[in-house]
């Protein structure tokens, strides 16, 4: 690979510009139409040049929203504050539960290992609606409807079995002695699994972390059913716009600008783990 | 007191027993080696003896202490892996440090202890270095100054030598008996190199099919293997192993070899007929063009000159093929073509084909 | 509210003072013109509660589930004055129409007492009545002890309250004697024509009176504007795209859904009649409908008039209404047509889609949910939106003829009121009540598409559609 | 040596995996209960607003799918949705992974921003695309039209309504799948490469005979991840079409919605979703097991 021709690096970047292209397209275009306004957006032909406007972010900020029925309350920053809170504890929660099964899986084999590992994946088999239809019934029961916590655990659905896949993997790339060594040399099993093996597989823990918190950001299904208003993330909230005068689609867009920048600042900051930590474990065999 | 005792320990995976009773008392300060052929259950001994893995049956004592089922964090011994085990996240300094960490140990002494081994290692200037920045041999030094920084009274050192180069291992291997020995701590090494074994180790341990096929000082063992698989694994090249069936003659015990009679010693003449085998080892036999009393014809078929000796690959009139070696390599005058080969009636080994124990044959 | 400014309004109300005098002597009140709007409908509440203890459920709380609408809008302005009135406390999620019913089931399907009340469609009470998840009404709307003296549910007009009443009966008839009330009418819409009138000067044409004339139109729209297509009308895969336009022209032929004989229904889709209106709707959008008419919804039929990417609507005429104001391209330009499909009809069979509020079976406190059902549907709360707000239509024959109602809409929304004087008296639900009704629409909608793309033949297609549907029905014990 | 007679020790029970692992699994047994109340409903004939004729019926709900030609065709739509999604995927995000595999500032940056699709929630995604395809307003139907094509209909004509939902699904994944093969890309050992790169091997026989083979485990990863969301796919077709035009799009998921939601078929619905379960099930333990083999062959080789 360290020798490439001038034709093939032309045309890799080619390439490359033409993948960016694609999946960069959609992007950028929903990026300026959340500066316009909507009679703008709906303009035939649509076209690149028009003059901005920030009146979007400003009324998903402000919760205000002017629309020709009048001014309407918007609870954007409150959808968008529920995605923050169900995503991140459920990520957090799924972590705590599922790093230690992973270390589980990895390092003991214990009778049912197998079988407990595969149950837990499994879970990732289970159409969404076959789980919802009775679960909601059971939640109304147990007074988990329309809880926080009823959300978090069902998102557990989605987090877990990804967390405990790659993060199992990746402990198993781990060497066993270099554990061994720690406890040898007088720490307790807690202090070597906090210690040694956690910070060892953090890049992997990281990695895992991330795409779990973005399917659990993108979730619509669980939210919209077991969610009422002021508890449901954007991905439901952001259908608001969608009024019986018109889709106000500026809004639309903006909502989806700001929805995705918490996701991409953490994969930023994720970034140096992220394809690290994917590079090992799971993935491989 | 003895600080390491095995009693029968037994141990066996899905493939098979490992370790079949295995049994080994070592006293303060000594250092014995823990030798045999690879995947033999080396490993599995000291990992056993270490607490991270479980014993089938049998029981540990560690300094007077029943250990066997303490966890490992509880048994006080220092380890190095063969493959170091280094925390990769942590500096050289606070790898070797991990031991002392844990018995709460203040920051102070840490680095005073830290600093000592790590100045007999020679290993001072890497002790901020993150183990991906150093060398394998700072590696392997760096995990034997782990081991030895807590000052345990017991060490368990797993083939440290092993995946350092030549010259390294050659130094360590000079160095290593004299730093033990001033560590005062009982040391179990092991490894599969019987050079290694025999300039480290106080005593060696031969561990063979199972279990200790002999624990003994390494000349005793040279010089006298309880068993053919112990002789075969000491010596390069390998005891030259003759089947014989000794004849009792009125001048003593004399056995066939190549068609030639050669007298035995004096206490073969007791197993007149019995099927035993002839151990020679390459040094110890003799090659010369003359014809000598109990000298038996060769065929010299390969002349090999290694630094310091010559291997000849000899093979006997019922073509059987058997090494000698002779020190030096001077002698360019020998040449492939007919011999004689002789050796040291006294100090030939004799087994008994059947159970492959050796014979006494002398005192 | 200042006393001084509370007998200003009271003598609003007494007729003392013109609107125009309220509005100026407010402004110099220092009150604007919007919370002014409140107060003013506050001096109505006040006439409301008289002989009544509207105070009976002080301090309860409760909570509603509003579609995203124009209805709950005006609603949502005017509820301080029903907290003020009742001391009780009103919360509410809203969703979108497109999420919105959904959001009711899984809610009532999992016996939430979340909600006390909720909006609904008279449809959906075919499904919701007899799973028992909804309430007779009739129960309070009789029982004066719960219901206001001033109430007057018989100025809710006849063909609505009709609607909402069914006997759970699959296919007896709406509002039969022993029908059950299972939701109250609110607001709703009327099928009828709105089309652009710039464009209509521009190509030379007439507002089309039938359904031939509608496709000669379209098409010629669709050829000379050289952009704009000729005529919107819904064409997702659902039963959304059944009950506007589609089935007011199916109903101005005579043509039924089912048919009921001796308690048993059947699929009446495939007549002959049925077959040649198929045709005529069918080739209509094949030559001047928009090109992506099988995703569109209520939402591009009316973002495509506003925009002025359509010229012709067949659709809830409060659709046309909306995009005639607001920040809409076309504000302005649109025209209302009352419109009978069938050239040997003598007026329009508009289909009504009615949103009504409806009350939770497993709500804990019925009562209280009532006071609220009650004041939403209040001539006074409805006055209130027909005038201030977009709460068109109104539900109550009085407010039909308010002057100052009917003046704003002729002000602003030329023809309107006219369509809607041509469509009213015909208009009903053409769907025959029953529990099937989802998976018959539904399917109907699939089958349209079908056509439309071609992949099978008027004809053959409603035959299918027939016998599907027979068999369903079958099924299901009811055919 | 004598062996001393030693009883062998009873094995200590080893309380920590279990402890470790039954957190995680309580947590989703508990959510897994109502998967148990779906399969037994799923054997009743239960439509809530008949309750009249709420009865169990054995098999009946399945057995009359045995005929039913909607039937059919959703499970032929669902498998070819996913056999199209899942292979345009791993082709394109193979392909991409493979433009980026070298470690530059550039490349890790713009794989970073392709992950920006992935971000976007496929429920948003899909009324953006809906917006951007609109024959009037839509940039895309505009740039095709610029492009000669005057009647392309996206997802509104039966013959481009797959084409298009498949588009958005390739739009929102694909990054998943690149950034998955990307790690493993950079993960593999360079000395094989390196020595083909000496002996003058063709670049097709090192992407066959090599990358390709030690690629795999990741692909399998990849590819059962993406399986299980592509099976199960809902939130792109229903905003986008509803299951139509016609049944077109008909997917279990989308079908099994509607019979629930719309028709309150809770009998049918559930009959459906199990269905689907089983085939996700039985596809899955495919690519598991293929996935374990390879990796008990890795260690073994270790």
């Amino acid at each position: 690979m360290e020798h490439t021709s001038p034709f093939e690096r032309i045309i890799r970047g080619v390439l490359i510009a033409a993948v960016l292209l694609f999946f960069l397209f959609p992007i950028l275009w929903i990026f300026l139409m959340s500066f316009q306004t909507n009679e703008q957006v709906l303009r035939i032909p649509p076209s690149l040049f028009f003059s901005p406007t920030t009146i979007n972010y400003t009324s998903l900020v402000t919760g205000k929203l002017q629309t020709a029925a009048g001014s309407l309350d918007l609870a954007f920053m409150r959808n968008l504050g529920n995605s923050v809170l169900l995503s991140s504890v459920s990520v957090a929660l799924a972590l705590v539960l599922g790093v230690p099964a992973a270390y589980a899986f990895a390092r003991f084999k214990f009778p049912l290992s197998e079988d407990i590992a595969f149950t837990l994946l499994s879970f990732r088999f289970a159409p969404p609606l076959l789980v919802l239809l009775p679960l909601s019934l059971y939640f109304q029961a147990i007074g988990l409807d329309d809880t926080y916590i009823g959300l978090i655990w069902v998102y557990q659905l989605i987090a877990l079995p990804l967390i405990l896949w790659i993060v199992r993997g990746y402990f198993e790339d781990i060497s066993p002695d270099i554990e061994y060594a720690y406890r040898i040399a007088g720490h307790s099993w807690l202090q070597t699994f906090t210690r040694i093996a956690i910070p060892l597989a953090r890049p992997g823990i990281a990695a895992a972390g991330l795409l779990a918190f973005i399917f659990c950001w993108n979730n619509f299904v669980f939210a919209l059913i077991l969610a009422s208003a002021d508890k449901q993330p954007v991905t439901v909230g952001a259908l608001a716009f969608v009024t019986a005068s018109g889709i106000q689609y500026g809004q639309i867009a903006a909502a989806i600008v700001l929805s995705v920048t918490p996701t991409l600042a953490l994969a930023l900051f994720a970034q140096r783990y992220l394809v690290e930590g994917l590079s090992l474990g799971a993935v491989k065999g | 007191m003895a600080q390491i005792e095995l009693r029968s320990l037994t141990k066996s995976y899905k493939t098979g027993k490992v370790l079949k009773g295995v049994s080994l008392v070592a006293e303060q300060g000594e250092i014995v080696c823990v030798f045999g052929p690879s995947g033999v259950g080396k490993t599995v001994l000291l990992r056993l003896i270490a607490g991270v893995e479980e014993l089938d049956a049998g029981a540990i004592f560690l300094e007077g202490r029943d250990v066997t089922d303490a966890p490992p964090e509880t048994r006080g011994v220092g380890i190095a892996f063969q493959n170091f085990a280094l925390f990769p996240h942590m500096t050289a300094f606070d790898n070797i440090g991990s031991a002392l960490t844990a018995h709460g140990a203040s920051a102070s002494i840490i680095k005073a202890k830290v600093e000592k081994v790590a100045a007999l290692l020679k290993i001072t200037h890497v002790l901020s270095h993150l183990p991906r920045a150093l060398s394998n041999g700072q590696k392997q030094r760096t995990a034997l100054a782990r081991a030895l920084a807590a000052d345990p009274k017991i060490v368990l050192l797993d083939d440290p030598l092993r995946n350092v180069d030549a010259k390294l291992r050659y130094e360590m291997r000079l160095e290593l008996p004299s730093l033990l020995r001033a560590s005062g701590a009982t040391v179990l090494y092991v490894t599969q190199d019987y050079k290694e074994a025999m300039a480290i180790g106080d005593r060696i341990a031969v561990l063979v099919d199972g279990r200790f096929e002999q624990i003994a000082a390494p000349p005793a063992i040279y010089r006298g293997p309880a068993s053919v698989s112990v002789a075969r694994l000491f010596g390069d090249p390998s005891i030259n192993l003759i089947p014989i069936k000794p004849k009792a003659t009125k001048d003593g015990a004399v056995c066939e070899i190549g068609g030639a009679t050669v007298s035995l010693a004096e206490i073969h003449a007791a197993t007149p007929g019995r099927s035993l085998l002839l151990g020679l080892r390459p040094e110890s036999l003799n090659v010369s063009d003359q014809q000598a009393p109990d000298s038996f014809p060769v065929e010299v078929m390969a002349v090999t000159p290694l630094n310091e000796k010559t291997v000849l690959l000899l093979r006997t009139h019922d073509g059987q093929e058997i090494f000698a070696s002779e020190a030096g390599v001077e002698n360019e005058t020998r040449q492939p073509g007919p011999a004689f080969a002789r050796f040291d009636a006294t100090r030939a080994l004799v087994f008994d084909e059947a159970s492959g124990a050796r014979i006494e044959g002398r005192a | 509210m200042s006393e001084k400014a509370k007998d200003f309004f009271a003598a609003f109300k007494a007729g003392r003072m013109s609107r125009r005098e309220l509005m100026s002597g407010a402004g110099k009140l220092g009150v604007t013109a919007a919370s002014a709007n409140i107060m003013l409908n506050a001096a109505g509440t006040d006439a409301m509660a008289a002989d009544f203890d509207w105070m009976k459920f002080k301090g309860n709380k409760l909570h509603l589930l509003l579609n995203k609408h124009p209805y709950a809008d005006a609603m949502i302005a005017d509820l301080d004055n029903f907290k003020k009135m009742t001391g009780m406390d009103v919360t509410y999620d809203i969703f979108p129409e497109d999420v919105y019913f959904d959001k009711v089931t899984a809610a009532l399907s999992s016996k939430s007492s979340q909600y006390d009340a909720f909006m609904t469609g008279a449809y959906m009470t075919w499904t919701y009545g007899p799973a028992g998840w909804i309430e007779d009404l009739n129960a309070y709307i009789k029982d004066p002890k719960k219901t206001n003296p001033n109430y007057n549910w018989d100025d809710v007009l006849p063909g609505l309250r009709a609607s909402t009443a069914w006997n759970g009966v699959p296919g007896g008839a709406l509002g039969s004697a022993d029908a059950k009330q299972w939701c109250i009418p609110w607001g709703f819409e009327l099928n009828s024509i709105t089309y652009n009138r710039k464009m209509y000067d521009k190509a030379k044409v007439e507002p089309p009176k039938n359904m031939p004339e509608l496709l000669d139109t379209a098409a010629k729209l669709t050829k000379d504007l050289g952009g704009p297509y000729g005529i919107g009308v819904r064409g997702s895969r659902s039963w959304a795209s059944i009950h506007p336009g589609f089935l007011s022209g199916y109903a101005n032929y005579g043509q039924k859904d089912l048919t009921v004989e001796g308690g048993k229904l059947k699929a009446a889709m495939n007549t002959a009649e049925s077959k040649a209106y198929h045709k005529m709707f069918v080739s209509m959008i094949q030559d001047s409908g928009p090109k992506n008419w099988s995703t569109y919804t209520w939402y591009q039929v009316g973002t495509d008039l506003g925009a002025g990417a359509s010229a012709t609507i067949f659709d809830a005429d409060i659709l046309g209404y909306f995009m005639n104001g607001g920040d809409n391209k076309e504000k302005g330009n649109l025209g209302f047509h009352g419109f009978a499909a069938n050239p040997n009809a003598k007026a329009p069979t508009p289909n009504v889609w009615i949103w009504s509020l409806a009350m939770n079976s497993a709500g804990k406190q019925k009562d209280a949910a009532w006071y609220f059902m009650q004041w939403a549907s209040s001539t006074e709360h409805d006055m209130f939106g027909a005038r201030k707000m977009d709460f068109v239509n109104p539900v109550r024959s009085s407010v039909w003829k308010d002057e100052e109602f009917r003046g704003r809409i002729a002000k602003s929304y030329p023809g309107y009121v006219e369509q809607y004087d041509v469509s009213a008296p015909g208009s009903k639900i053409y769907f025959t009540a029953q529990p099937l009704f989802f998976d018959v629409t539904t399917q109907w909608a699939e089958t349209l598409q079908k056509m439309v793309a071609k992949q099978v033949p008027v004809d053959e297609g409603l035959d299918q559609l027939a016998a599907s549907i027979d068999k369903q029905l079958k099924d299901a014990g009811l055919g | 040596m004598t062996d001393i007679a030693v009883p062998a020790r009873r094995r200590r029970v080893q309380l920590l995996p279990y402890l470790l692992s039954l957190p995680a699994l309580l947590v989703c047994i508990g959510i897994l209960v109502p998967f148990v109340t779906a399969a037994y409903y799923s054997l009743l004939r239960f439509r809530l607003n008949m309750p009249a004729m709420k009865g169990f019926i054995w098999f009946g709900n399945y057995q009359a799918f045995l005929t039913d030609s909607e039937f059919w065709n959703t499970v032929r739509v669902s498998l070819l949705y996913t056999a199209l999604t899942v292979g345009v995927e791993l082709v394109l995000g193979l392909g991409i992974a493979m433009l980026l595999q070298k470690q530059t500032r550039l490349n890790n940056l713009v794989s970073i921003l392709l992950l920006l699709p992935l971000m976007t929630a496929p429920a948003l995604a899909a009324l953006m695309w809906k917006l951007m395809t609109n024959p009037n307003f839509g940039v895309l139907s505009y740039l095709v039209q610029l492009m000669g094509v005057h009647d392309f209909k996206w997802a509104s004509s039966p013959n481009s309504a797959l084409f298009t939902v498949v588009l958005v699904d390739v739009w929102v994944y694909t990054p998943f799948i690149m950034i998955l093969l990307l790690a493993g890309l950079r993960s593999l050992p360079k000395q094989p490469f390196e020595a083909a790169a000496l002996d003058g091997v063709p670049r097709r026989f090192v992407f066959f005979r090599i990358t390709l083979p030690m690629l795999t485990p990741y692909i399998i990863t990849a590819s059962l991840f993406r399986l299980l969301d592509s099976i199960q796919q809902f939130d792109i077709i229903y905003p986008m079409t509803q299951g139509g035009p016609g049944n077109t799009l008909l997917v279990f998921q989308v079908r099994a919605y509607l019979e629930f939601y719309q028709y309150t078929n809770v009998g049918r619905s559930t009959a459906l979703l199990m269905i689907l379960w089983a085939i996700t099930y039985a596809l899955s333990n495919l690519f598991i097991k293929q996935w374990l083999k390879l990796r008990e062959r890795a260690r073994g080789l270790a």
